[in-house]
């Protein structure tokens, strides 16, 4: 072990400049216990990279533990840079979520490309080759005067998603848009990947093998983003503006011929281990490499490729530059993998080597300059059990607001539809490319996307989900909804979930009530989880998205992956896309609603958005009658019974037979035995289907065994949309509501 | 007549600029040393005075032509 | 028929057109590596969509110097044939194996849906399964593809008849609502004089297959690898 | 170094000079008469004597900075 001496120019570490990077007093006297003297400043911000929220899940770590991470198809769980599971016939698929909220906040389009950048890395660096991403959004108030910054932030955003995966040649095939004020001081940008690969070509992020090379690849190191990962742990205020870092600049070109050239390299057969820069850079990737191999590193730093001579070792441990990856070879066959990289124009560098000291060392210019053990730092990091209470004004959010019924039930309808939050997404989605890679079957503009598997019969679906307003309301009641919501998406397709990945957006967890926020939503989602038998493979938490004290509402974003097994059950080649794709495409077809309205209005679309109100309790999700709608739609898909499906979220009801007459441009006629109010009612577990009426038996004698409540309504046909209900009816030619629909967000963004 | 340069900021990554500098060399020509890409524009406006003028330009380039956080722009005069 | 199909750093759609071409068509293909200087005995050469170089400076600009770009081009003068495909049709601008130029959609975004187009051409053996008049459904994907050219390179276009799909709406009518990027004269797709060599905008592999909803462009790609005499001996192959 | 300045032809219809001049127009500039969008390079490069340079940037603009059936390109010389 070399004692590392400050160089020339550098700060003599205290607990000052400590407190400066964000490390407790504690955490700062355990780094000097662990190092047995004082850590150099290149230490120090290694330290305090790793330290961060963003690293380490300091403050979510025991929370995290609630989840069920297993399942008979799970191949690698949370932990390494993409969750795997086993999606039948030799194939594997990877994915992740990941959010990159602040630095989107700052500089909307490439905030959001390098999120896409840095998602799509996470990926394929497990040796899958990505085919789709999603992205879910949440924007604040974009109307009227107020709105021209979240204006130029949605644009920014939308077009930085679309720049960074369009060039990459990935097709984003779905995602979420929400509206809030709670997110006028802070966006939310999450974006998800998914991979497939052979089941036996999946590669992990480990160094193993004392003297193997570890090879640098990609773009060069500059000054930009060094201490991304910390600043994604603090709340902004008034000095953000002042700290902020160089801006990360993405590169789509060089992700994609890093994209193949990685996944050429791990073909080869030399690659022992792979790992992308992300979160703290060439800290994180060496220390985690490191940490799962249970070996140590040595790196020259001087033999790291820079954009600027002028780096210090400082600065390049904690650049945040895009675009780079680490490979560990085997000894001697570097140079294999040196040529491919090449062959696709790309700089590769030989930095260092493993070694068997469990210690990262690293020289530069002849001195070392940081010596630390790689194992205590990685996994000893704190774990902070944090105090956790509901919020003071928890009890105010649930009092019952009466909800009036409408006086016009189509006005409100129409209101409705025509909110960015409930209008056509197209405006978004049609900057993405949706189709490329040729796989396609359902894309942006369903309950889920759904993406033949090339080589299989099987097909995989996607979707994201979550709904703040009742995670606002009740965080445990919101968090078990987002999960269920998304596995009923994926029924309504026929897929069987097979993994979860998700993004826990919360404010500061040192604010009591958001901790328990944070505690209550993981355990909802866990409870769905565990109901639906659904995996967490992966995820990420971004905390302190708060702004002078005001914190975004919770938002745990889901997203889930599913499988459907055999295609040709569900439907004939030729309507496959239009029967999952929302369907409703024969005339005469029967209308059948599945589940029972509870009648429940709080954080419901009618509530918020009609009447300004957000209050009460949320709807309950009942696991159990979750569970048998899944297993009945999804019986229903494979027994091809099925020309249509769509399950009620946001809206209820009439919004829902509204989505589908507009879908495919076809009226319908339909009776329902209640009032007005209740057709706005946000009650669970509920899905229309249409079906020839020569299945409609079948469908409703599967319904009875599997105890789920279902009623033939009406049937397909004409251009209009009639619903009677007790006191009266609803009436609108579906071209007119499809305008009203369709105008709602180009309107909005203007 | 306004002429408006926008470039990538010194500490920024520049793609667009190393991507040409790498096609530049493909193609032969190897005495490059760097190359760096932009945006230029020409606004030809109606003021009262210069004064007025350069303060609509300057604003303009704030506003809408570049974008402060990883540009910078230089403002020239020029005869039309 | 043994087809190339051309890799550059950037390309994406090299492999839904191999998927198309090899497992649809049954036809032999190989991908060609834009260093290489032969094109290996193919006689379909398709330069493929995606987004070469990062289209950092004018799509298809500096793939359009590649070294393999010669063998192309004497291959196209020869009468071979050359299929150009969004990044490919800007590539065959760009070397001017076409004529005219792309600029970025007139509203400046990119643009990913489904167009129609109207097929002007049916002599060509890439229209083979077509007819003049016939409406097409094809996705389109690109921020640059609004068509331009001089007026009077224009008229000798069309005068020529070197125009084979225009954007049109779905009754094949020429909107201006349907010609979504701006492009002049609608011009979604063009040859050159010879009719060897086809350039355009939207992607028929991504709608060459019944499970995708579409495969108006199946008659497309194989017709780009029928028989000489225009014989519609591929399409029939594969189950048209 | 040289400065290489790129912009559309004058007979070509430039969307992205039309979309800034709306754009300037909405958010409350009305003296604008025009824009031209275009794009700018600076080129720095290692030359023997000032013709060889000149001649190595015509050459360059023509194979690759330029399109000339819808773009102009002009070129300077300012100090580094
Ligand atoms: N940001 C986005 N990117 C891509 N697709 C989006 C985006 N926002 C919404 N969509 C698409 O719009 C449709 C409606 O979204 P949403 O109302 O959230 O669906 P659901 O309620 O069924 O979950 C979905 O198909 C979704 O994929
Ligand atoms: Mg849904």
């Amino acid at each position: 072990m070399t004692t590392p001496s400050p160089a020339a120019g550098e700060p003599v570490v205290d607990s000052v400049l400590a407190a400066d990077h964000a490390l407790t007093d504690e955490e700062f006297g355990g780094l000097c216990d662990l190092l047995g003297r004082s850590p150099t400043w290149t230490e120090l911000g290694i330290a305090s990279a790793l330290y961060s929220e963003h690293c380490s899940y300091k403050s979510s770590k025991i929370h995290l533990r609630r989840f069920p991470t297993r399942s008979r198809r799970v191949v690698h769980g949370p932990g390494e840079n993409a969750g795997v599971v086993d999606v039948g016939h030799g194939w594997v698929a990877a994915f992740k979520m990941e959010s990159h909220n602040h630095p989107s906040f700052i500089e909307p389009y490439q905030g959001a490309a390098t999120g896409v950048g840095g998602i799509l890395r996470d990926v394929f660096t497990m040796g899958a080759r990505p085919i789709a991403c999603l992205d879910s959004l949440r924007f604040g108030e974009i109307d009227g005067e107020g709105g021209a910054r979240m204006r130029h932030l949605v644009d920014g955003v939308v077009r930085g998603i679309g720049d960074y995966g369009n060039c990459v040649g990935i097709p984003t095939v779905g995602g979420e848009t929400g509206f809030h004020r709670s997110y006028n001081g802070n966006i939310l940008v999450n974006a998800f990947a998914l991979g497939v690969c052979r089941e036996d070509r999946i590669f992990t992020a480990t160094a193993s093998g004392a003297g193997n090379p570890i090879l640098y690849a990609g773009s060069r190191t500059g000054r930009d983003g060094i201490h991304g990962a910390t600043m994604a742990s603090e709340a902004f205020d008034s000095e953000s503006e002042a700290k902020r870092p160089t801006v990360q600049v993405g590169d789509p070109f060089t992700e994609k011929v890093l994209l193949e050239a990685s996944l050429e390299a791990m073909r080869s057969g030399v690659v022992l281990g792979v790992q992308d820069m992300g979160a703290a850079g060439l800290t994180s990737s060496c220390f985690e490499m490191a940490a799962r191999g249970g070996a140590g590193v040595d790196l020259d730093l001087d033999l790291v490729p820079l954009r600027e001579a002028s780096l210090t070792p400082y600065e390049i441990m904690l650049s945040e530059s895009q675009e780079r990856m680490v490979f560990v070879t085997q000894r001697g066959q570097e140079k294999a993998v040196v040529e491919i990289l090449s062959r696709w124009g790309l700089e590769a560098s030989r930095i260092g080597r493993v070694t068997d000291s469990g210690r990262a060392r690293l020289t530069f210019r002849g001195r070392t300059v940081a010596d630390m053990p790689v194992e205590p730092l990685v996994d000893g990091a704190p774990v902070y059990d944090r105090p956790a209470a509901p919020p003071a004004d928890l009890h105010q959010r649930q009092q019952v607001v009466a909800c009036e019924p409408p006086e016009d039930p189509l006005r409100a309808l129409k209101e409705l539809l025509g909110t960015p939050e409930l209008g056509d997404k197209t405006w978004i989605h049609r900057q993405y490319d949706s189709t490329v890679r040729s796989n396609t079957i359902v894309g942006p503009g369903s309950d889920a996307a759904v993406l033949r598997l090339k080589g299989t019969p099987s097909a995989l679906a996607l979707t994201s989900d979550v709904n703040p307003s009742y995670c606002w309301l009740d965080p445990r009641m919101g968090g078990r909804q987002a999960v269920a919501e998304a596995v009923r998406n994926l029924a309504t397709v026929g897929a069987e979930p097979v993994g979860m990945t998700n993004c826990l957006n919360f404010g500061s967890p040192e604010n009591p009530g958001i901790a328990w926020q944070l505690r209550e939503c993981i355990e909802g989602m866990a409870e769905a989880c565990r109901a639906f038998d659904v995996p967490v493979i992966s995820g990420n938490v971004s905390l302190y998205n708060e702004t002078e004290g005001e914190a975004v509402h919770p938002t745990p974003t889901v997203a889930i992956v599913g499988v459907i097994d055999r295609l040709r059950d569900v439907g004939t080649e030729g309507d496959l896309h239009l029967v999952l794709g929302c369907g409703f495409w024969r005339p005469a077809d029967r209308v059948v609603l599945l589940g029972s309205d509870t009648g429940e209005y709080g954080g419901s679309a009618y509530q918020r958005l009609l009447h300004g109100v957000e209050a009460g309790r949320p709807p309950a999700v009942d696991l159990e009658a979750e569970a048998a709608l899944h297993r009945l739609l999804r019986q229903s898909r494979r027994a091809g019974w099925l020309s249509g499906c769509h399950d009620l979220a946001d809206g209820g009801l009439l919004v829902a037979m509204a989505e589908c007459a507009i879908a495919r441009g076809l009226g319908m006629r339909a009776a329902v035995d209640c009032g007005p109010l209740s057709l706005f009612s946000e009650g669970q577990a509920r899905a229309i289907v249409t079906l020839p009426a020569s299945r409609t038996e079948d469908l409703l004698a599967a319904a009875e065994t599997h105890g789920v409540p279902a009623r033939e309504i009406g049937e397909v046909g004409g251009d209009r949309l009639v619903l009677d209900f007790d006191g009266g009816a609803v009436d609108s030619a579906v071209d007119d509501l499809r305008r009203v629909w369709a105008e709602a967000l180009p309107r909005a963004v203007g | 007549m306004a002429r408006v340069l926008v470039y990538p900021r010194a500490e920024v990554l520049d793609p667009q600029g190393r991507a040409i500098e790498d096609a530049l060399g493909r193609i032969g020509f190897d005495g490059v040393r760097r190359i760096r890409a932009g945006k230029s524009f020409e606004v030809a406006l109606e003021a009262e005075d210069e004064r007025q003028a350069t303060e609509a330009v300057d604003r303009m380039c704030r506003q809408l032509l570049a974008n402060p956080i990883v540009e910078d722009y230089t403002v020239e005069w020029v005869s039309e | 028929m043994k087809c190339g199909i051309v890799v550059f750093p950037g390309s994406n759609c090299d492999h839904d057109v191999y998927h198309v071409l090899n497992h649809v068509l049954g036809q032999e293909t190989t991908f060609l590596w834009h260093q290489e200087t032969s094109l290996e005995g193919c006689e379909l050469v398709v330069l493929p969509g995606g987004f070469s170089y990062g289209d950092y400076l004018r799509a298809g600009s500096m793939a359009a110097h590649s070294p393999i770009m010669a063998a192309v081009r004497r291959h196209a003068e020869v009468g071979g044939r050359v299929l150009g495909i969004c990044n490919g049709f800007q590539m065959l601008l760009e070397t001017g194996l076409l004529p005219g130029a792309m600029r970025r959609n007139r509203d400046l975004r990119f643009l990913s849906v489904d167009v129609h187009l109207r097929v002007e051409r049916d002599d060509l053996v890439y229209c083979s399964n077509y007819r003049c008049g016939d409406v097409l459904r094809m996705p389109i994907a690109h921020a640059e593809g609004n068509y331009v050219d001089t007026e009077e390179a224009l008229d000798e276009l069309e005068r020529r008849g070197q125009v084979v799909f225009r954007y049109a709406d779905a009754s094949g009518q020429l909107e201006p609502g349907a010609n979504l990027n701006g492009s002049e004269r609608a011009i979604a797709g063009i040859c050159n004089a010879g009719g060897n060599v086809l350039g355009l905008m939207p992607h028929p592999e991504r709608c060459a297959e019944e499970m995708l909803g579409n495969r108006d462009g199946l008659g497309l790609l194989a017709g780009a690898v029928a028989a000489a005499d225009g014989r519609v001996g591929a399409l029939a192959a594969a189950g048209g």
